[in-house]
């Protein structure tokens, strides 16, 4: 039977430059001299440090543990020693550092303890935080803790379950590899999360243009006699692969940014995904190493086991890269990352190492004006106006470009991809995004500062309230005392007394505040001229002769001018 | 600020309005009557500049203005709502008509004129006093907006007399006829053209009966 | 009130708050009545007169003036002040009465007048407030003889035409002599929105240019002690 | 620094005005071939122009010339106005509306992608605004050799009243109007009888249909090629006739036939080449159909009861006015907020 | 002539009497315009502008008393809007007010703290903790960086440090406009 397929709006097909690293079989990388591995790694909490400097780590012994309600833990990917936990940079763009644990292996990769789980036995909730503690994340590229997905909703149930193996951003070929080479293995892990989710169905989505591994994986369900699970074979267009994208594909199911796809009875994980969590289940293994493909400017392009914590140059060293290189991109060439350095590690985002050139990925022209023309609206799988919300990302209105739906951009670069005028319109969205992020929590911020400020007000003139009360109460039981000793006193002028002494003892709150106010400012202008000739001392010749020039000008200002001046 | 009640309040603007109303109407009024008579000079002459045009002031000694026939709506002139002929007269002897008469088929409706005719017949002049013709197309029916000015389109009409002009002359040159036009434009001058001639043979028809009409007579 | 005080309200009329290029207020007079240099002045003239006679009474009256019933006692001073300019002219300068038409008694509806009154007039004292008015006006004035010299001249290759109806005798200069073909768009009510647009727009750069010159020019003269008038604008 | 996408479409702008340009061809080879020659000198003199100002004004904004004259849109532009006048207008006349559209349609409002007007349409109204008379001579099919045509474009005295008239449109609606004047000769005759000089052709005008057919065939050739979409050169001629064709269905005797009004004047022009570019008109796809389909409408309206002989530039402003209404009201909902 | 005097004068005592009457009676109270300017303040309660806090700041500009240029944390863009909403022009920032300065945060430096409770009195919006003779943070989350309490530390042991950009804070940067490079 022919399953009824669905399309999404727009999409674009570049080249697929697939076929030069799918030659080899996935093979392994030897040991480097030294691991870093980020402890922040997966979308959540950051995990804290469980070893120190010195310590003596395991292979597969958990260094960070999870913390917060979203987190996921990492571990060790091989055994040896903790040279240090230090900041290291990190594979982003940013080219920031995140706290990362040294490893200095010892060669022996030696496993320590291994707890395997029967999953079927195991309720739910100890299953999740089960791989959780395992590190299984979502291994397609957005490292979202596999453990928070594996819920089925609230019917105790799930529709569709959806395995994402379109991979169709090109030069990647991990996850086809992994198919091809670990399908029986993959489907073990397919049947535990659909389990854990009590999915009615399971469908794989592949695109067409890896039909072995469409083999491989429908041999794999006929040899495991299960029912319900599917492998379909969709139609090759970029970007199939998004969750959203394969989702509406497979099942017509649009899921709503903002909205859990669970809702819709639908969940997707990624093919790599599911064999992490056959090895974690099944094996005891937590997810300490991941297939990266390696491609681009190199020699041999070809598919690897990599240890998480890696670094990068290690592993393009397999393939030898071509002396023209000059970056390399962490993910594919449409959504891929520009790393800031080489010696990035490999983390469990890193579906591929791509090596470019100038050659390779040569600079776009020169960006000219938008003639809305609408190539973009007709490439985005979102069904956005990408020139409207540029127009209005470029011009930084933000507001009107969230009317346009910003956050709703995948940023998958199909716009950017087709648009005949060369803007990189991505970059301006992510531009957009991070500005609307940082206002907003500016605004949180602020919103916050200003709570805060008039609690503070409130809260002194009540305590000033209070204590004026209790003077009162003072006075009038002194009263009472002097009353009780017979002095005669009129009422009226016993109740002024508390009147005349609170007021020396309060001052206002203002008052003192602007006291402060000028303290602080006198202490500030004090440091600034403690500051000021500090800088002098180191100036070069020409800039004292500049400031000397600059002096006199004034002065000259500041005299009435004479005829020759 | 003590009579900041609502009735306080409204009796206080109440009177104040009302004493800066009076002052500045009768400022106005004032003015009014002031500029009053001299406003009534100046628009006479305005009507008498355009007349002068098409029939010079030395050659009648009536008050033009005031000597005139009502004219109920007239086909051959083109007036659906009637319109005036002013008398023209030396020392009491008839020294021309002056009709005013419309073109209703201009290009984007109807053209006034004001068309002089001698008691021979002859059109001594015509002027467009209205229209709405497109500029720079078909306005140059209007000598303001002739670009011509030394011999204005509508200079043409001047000294035919249908009683010797056949009456097929009496048409644009595209239309068979003498009279020029413009490439391109020729709407407009058709228009005006027929509604002269029309007017020429109407005034040659009708002259008697227009000079022997007591003043302010409708006709 | 000063000397410096009356030049800051001259310039502000003629060039930081003018009314035509600045506030774009009066548009509608702006745009229809520039249609050659004679119409623009006249009318230009004759808001002047209105603005500065306005100002100087409202100004007068201001401490008479309850608050609550400013706006309609304001508009009745502008009214009658129009209708006094609207008979005068109709009387002395009846061709160039019936060109202007309309216009003339709609400078009541011109949104300037009444806004100078409101900001300047009701606060400031008579002498001031008229000048204020005058200056506006003459603000707006400058705007459309610009303009009426533009159109006039783009669009018919003249300038000014109609002189006649104001200075008997006089006569219209042919600019680019009798041949030229002429740009009828720009006589035609188009084309004073495209040379309003330019006028703006020049305007604008003028200034942007003005402030980056004052900006890369360290702001010594503020100095207190410094008498030199070179920071005078620019004119 | 450079951010994914690495990799791009070759596609550039350049590509696109060169396949607009090329699929003028046909249309300028009928145009050629019935009313001879003097097309292609208006056609070089407006180039030339285009280029000129655009250079100009790119030195003068300090933006990088190379770049933005080899973008070809200047080009397109030029080729636009020159198609849409008269063939027989004086040099200066198509110099100067080139320039018009170049240097304050596009460069003033800021520039390829920024001018809100159509800048060929606007240079066609502030011309036809301004000499009406010379705008409105058309030379019929075949009626003045190449010569002439070059001493009309580059000569100076003008007589030329007795070969040139108004174009089919002009003259059609000349004549039923002149048709409902009882004092006409013409009273009473339908368009039928009227259009049955040697001027109307077979559909609308001598020549001019074949011209038409031109612009269809090239603008087949651009929605072939994806450049355009069917929207607006489809809701354009349905509008258009739609609007024609009721007029015409109640008093046929009054009005022109929704084939003529196809098939002459600028209405493939408009259909295929004019409202069709991007940067003026809507962008949504309900918009392109909103807006060809008023822009449709209005040339109608216009050659039926205007002052001025083609309606398509003026449609095409007017509602280049309202693109941003339209694009603004007329957003498809965006994927996952759909309602089914 | 008088008909026209009197029908104007009728008219006018009616509506003089009309608006004098609906002036009390459609009489609008508040002023949203404080709220307005102090959404665009940045809530660091700092005082630099001269005022004891945004708000009273905000409500100095609203009347007049205080002119945009004087809040140094809002820095150039915070004039920029306030003019914006109050239509007057920018004004670059008042230098006797200070100067426009990184964000930071207060840190107190835990070895030299004698817990005498003067910044926690200081601070305005309540974000350092302690008691006294007990060790005092500074809630990083929680401070405006105002400087406030610097001054009164009577051991100088609160340092003003700089936030450092972090992947939750780090931001795109604008695209780079490439045209004018490409001639």
């Amino acid at each position: 039977m022919l399953r009824k397929l669905f399309k999404f709006h727009g999409g674009v097909k570049p080249q697929t430059n697939k076929t030069e690293s799918t030659t080899q079989p996935i093979a392994q990388v030897p040991l480097p001299d030294r691991l870093v591995i980020p402890l922040h790694q997966a979308v959540g909490g950051h995990p804290r440090p469980l070893v120190a400097p010195g310590d003596k780590v395991f292979k597969g012994q958990r260094i960070g543990g999870a913390d917060g309600s979203l987190s996921s833990a990492v571990h060790a990917s091989t055994s040896g020693i903790v040279h240090d936990v230090v900041p290291a940079l990190m594979p982003h763009t940013s080219g920031l550092t995140t706290l990362s644990v040294i490893i200095e292996p010892d060669g022996e990769d030696r496993w320590g303890e291994l707890d395997k789980v029967n999953y079927r036995r195991t309720p739910p909730d100890e299953l999740r935080d089960f791989l959780r503690d395992a590190g299984v994340v979502g291994l397609g590229g957005a490292v979202f803790p596999s453990y928070a997905k594996l819920k089925p909703g609230k019917e105790g149930r799930l529709k569709t379950l959806v395995i994402n193996g379109a991979e169709c951003e090109p030069f990647i070929t991990c996850d086809d590899l992994l198919m091809r080479e670990r399908a029986a293995d993959m489907l073990k892990g397919i049947v535990a999360m659909r389990h854990m989710l009590q999915a009615e169905e399971v469908l794989i989505g592949i695109e067409d243009n890896k039909p072995e591994a469409v083999a491989a994986v429908q041999a794999a369900i006929a040899a495991s006699g299960q029912s319900g699970i599917e492998a379909v074979a969709i139609p090759t267009r970029y970007p199939a692969g998004g969750a959203k994208q394969l989702i509406r594909v497979l099942t017509g199911i649009e899921v709503p940014h903002g909205r859990r796809s669970t809702d819709f009875g639908v969940q997707c994980f990624n093919v790599g995904t599911a064999y992490s969590i056959y090895e974690a289940l099944e094996l005891g293994r937590p997810l300490i190493s991941r297939v990266v493909t390696v491609a681009g400017n190199v020699d041999r392009p070809r598919n690897y086991e990599v240890l998480i914590g890696t670094p990068m140059d290690h592993v393009v060293r397999q393939s030898g890269a071509r002396p023209d290189s000059d970056r390399y991109i962490m993910g594919g060439p449409m959504m891929g990352v520009r790393l800031p350095a080489f010696g990035v590690p490999v983390v469990k985002a890193t579906n591929c190492i791509l090596v470019g050139s100038p050659a390779l990925f040569p600079p776009p022209p020169p960006e000219m004006p938008c003639i809305r023309c609408g190539e973009c609206a007709k490439a985005c799988p979102a069904d956005l106006a990408p020139f409207e919300m540029y127009w209005f990302s470029r011009s930084k209105n933000f507001g009107k470009a969230q009317e346009y739906h910003l956050f709703d951009c995948i940023e998958c670069g199909c716009c950017s991809f087709v648009c005949p005028s060369h803007i990189p319109l991505v970059d301006y969205f992510r531009f957009s995004k991070s500005e609307i992020w940082a206002r907003e929590r500016d605004k949180e911020a602020s919103d916050a500062a200003r709570d805060r400020f008039e609690f503070k007000n409130f809260r002194q003139e009540r305590e000033k309230q209070e204590k004026a009360e209790k003077l009162a109460a003072k006075a009038a039981a002194t009263r009472e005392k002097v009353a009780a000793e017979g002095q005669a006193g009129t009422t009226s002028a016993a109740a002024e007394t508390p009147d005349v002494a609170a007021k020396p003892a309060a001052p206002s709150a203002e008052d003192t505040k602007r006291a402060l106010i000028a303290a602080a400012m006198e202490k500030a202008r004090q440091q600034k001229a403690q500051v000021a000739p500090k800088n002098t001392e180191q100036l070069s010749t020409e800039t004292q002769a500049d400031i000397a020039a600059i002096e006199a000008r004034r002065a000259a200002a500041a005299t009435p001018p004479t005829p020759d001046a | 600020m003590s009579q900041s009640t609502i009735l306080g309040l409204s009796t206080r603007t109440a009177g104040a309005m009302m004493a800066f109303t009076a002052a500045f109407t009768a400022l106005m009024a004032f003015t009014y009557e002031a500029t009053h008579a001299q406003i009534a000079a100046s628009a006479n002459e305005e009507k008498m500049k355009l007349i002068t045009e098409v029939l010079a002031a030395n050659a009648y000694d009536n008050s033009l203005l005031d000597d005139y026939v009502q004219l109920g709506p007239t086909r051959e002139l083109g007036l659906d709502h009637g319109g005036r002929v002013y008398r023209a007269r030396k020392a009491g002897a008839p020294v021309g008509l002056l009709l005013e008469a419309t073109a209703p088929d201009g290009y984007s409706g109807d053209i006034d004129l004001i068309v002089a005719i001698l008691p021979d017949g002859t059109v001594n002049g015509v002027r467009v006093v209205s229209h709405r013709e497109t500029p720079g197309l078909g306005d140059y029916i209007d000598p303001k907006k002739d670009k011509d000015k030394k011999s204005p389109w509508i200079g043409q009409f001047s000294g035919l007399n249908p009683a010797t002009l056949p009456l097929d002359a009496w048409k644009v040159k595209k239309d068979g006829g003498q009279i020029n036009s413009h490439a391109g434009a020729t709407i407009s001058p058709r228009a005006v053209t027929n509604a002269v001639a029309r007017a020429a043979r109407y005034a040659a028809a009708n002259r008697d009966r227009l000079f022997g009409a007591a003043t302010g007579a409708s006709l | 009130m000063d000397l410096r005080a009356y030049r800051d309200i001259a310039w502000n009329g003629w060039w930081k708050q003018n009314p035509g290029v600045v506030q774009i207020l009066g548009m509608c007079p702006t745009l229809a009545i520039t249609t050659s240099i004679v119409n623009a002045v006249s009318l230009g003239l004759a808001t002047v007169l209105v603005m500065a006679m306005s100002n100087l009474a409202s100004s007068l009256l201001r401490n008479f003036i309850p608050y609550e019933i400013r706006i309609p006692v304001f508009i009745l001073i502008i009214a009658a002040l129009t209708t006094v300019v609207d008979l005068a002219m109709n009387a002395y300068l009846h061709s160039l009465y019936l060109v202007l038409g309309i216009f003339i008694p709609l400078i009541v509806t011109n949104c300037i007048v009444l806004a100078r009154i409101e900001a300047f007039a009701a606060k400031n004292e008579p002498l001031a407030s008229t000048l204020d008015g005058a200056a506006m006006g003459l603000g707006a004035t400058m705007v459309l003889t610009v303009l009426g010299a533009m159109r006039e001249l783009i669009g018919n290759g003249t300038l000014f035409s109609g002189i006649e109806m104001v200075i008997p005798g006089a006569h219209e200069i042919q600019v680019f002599g009798g041949d030229y073909p002429g740009f009828l768009t720009f006589i035609l009510p188009p084309g004073a929105f495209f040379a309003l647009g330019c006028l703006i727009a020049g305007r604008n750069w003028l200034e942007a240019r003005r402030q980056a010159r004052a900006r890369s020019n360290p702001p010594a003269p503020q100095a207190p002690s410094a008498p030199e008038p070179t920071s005078a604008e620019p004119a | 620094m450079i951010n994914s996408p690495f990799v791009r479409k070759p596609a550039s702008v350049q590509q696109v005005m060169l396949q607009v340009l090329l699929a003028l061809v046909p249309g300028i080879a009928a145009y050629v071939w019935f009313f001879g020659a003097g097309i292609l000198v208006q056609i070089a003199l407006a180039s030339a122009a285009a280029l000129a100002g655009e250079a100009a004004m790119l030195a003068i904004r300090g933006k990088p010339k190379a770049l933005f004259l080899g973008d070809l849109s200047a080009i397109v532009t030029a080729w636009l106005i020159a198609l849409t006048f008269p063939p027989i207008v004086p040099w200066w006349l198509t110099v100067t509306a080139t320039l018009l559209a170049i240097v304050v349609v596009k460069q003033l409002y800021g520039g390829l992608g920024q001018n809100p007007f159509n800048p060929a349409m606007a240079a066609f109204c502030l011309m036809i605004v301004a000499y009406p008379a010379l705008m409105s001579q058309w030379p019929a099919a075949g009626q003045l050799d190449f010569s002439s045509q070059l001493q009309l474009i580059f000569g100076g005295a003008r007589q030329v009243d007795a070969i040139t008239g108004a174009t089919p449109l002009d003259a059609l609606r000349t004549a039923l109007r002149a048709a409902t004047n009882p004092d006409s000769q013409l009273h009473g005759l339908r368009a039928s009888q009227l259009m049955d000089g040697p001027a109307y052709g077979m559909l609308g005008g001598k020549g001019g249909e074949w011209v038409a057919l031109g612009f269809l065939l090239g603008g087949l050739w651009l929605l072939q090629r994806r450049i355009i979409t069917w929207h607006i050169p489809g809701a354009f001629c349905l509008a258009l006739a739609a609007s024609a064709g009721l007029l015409w269905a109640i008093r046929p005797e009054g009005f022109a036939s929704p084939v003529f009004h196809l098939a002459s004047g600028g209405a493939m022009l408009g259909a295929f080449f004019i409202l069709t570019d991007p940067v003026s008109g809507a962008t949504t796809l309900r918009g392109k159909l909103l807006f060809a389909a008023g822009a449709g409408v209005l040339t109608f309206v216009i050659r039926a009861f205007g002052a001025y002989p083609d309606g398509v530039a003026f449609a095409t402003l007017l509602m280049n006015l309202c693109v941003p209404l339209i694009d603004m009201n007329t957003q498809a909902p965006v994927f996952g907020h759909k309602k089914d | 002539m008088l008909t026209a005097l009197l029908v104007m004068t009728a008219v006018a005592l009616v509506l003089g009497a009309l608006l004098g009457y609906a002036s009390l009676k459609f009489k609008v109270e508040g002023d949203p315009l404080v709220e307005k300017i102090d959404a665009i303040l940045p809530q660091t309660q700092c005082g630099q502008c001269g005022f004891p806090g945004c708000r009273p700041y905000a409500t100095a500009i609203a009347s007049g008393e205080a002119d945009i240029n004087q809040c140094p944390p809002g820095g150039e863009e915070g004039i920029r809007k306030l003019a914006d909403l109050l239509g007057r022009e920018f004004k670059s920032l008042s230098e006797e007010h200070g100067v426009e300065k990184p964000k930071s945060v207060a840190v107190i430096d835990e070895n030299t703290c004698i817990g005498c409770t003067l910044c926690i009195q200081a601070c305005p919006v309540d974000a350092i903790v302690g008691a006294a003779k007990q060790l005092h943070t500074v809630v990083a989350g929680e401070c405006t960086g105002c400087e406030l309490c610097v001054a009164p530390c009577p051991v100088d042991c609160i340092a003003m440090e700089p936030i450092v950009d972090t992947l939750d804070t780090w931001k795109w940067r604008y695209p780079v406009i490439q045209i004018k490079q490409a001639a």
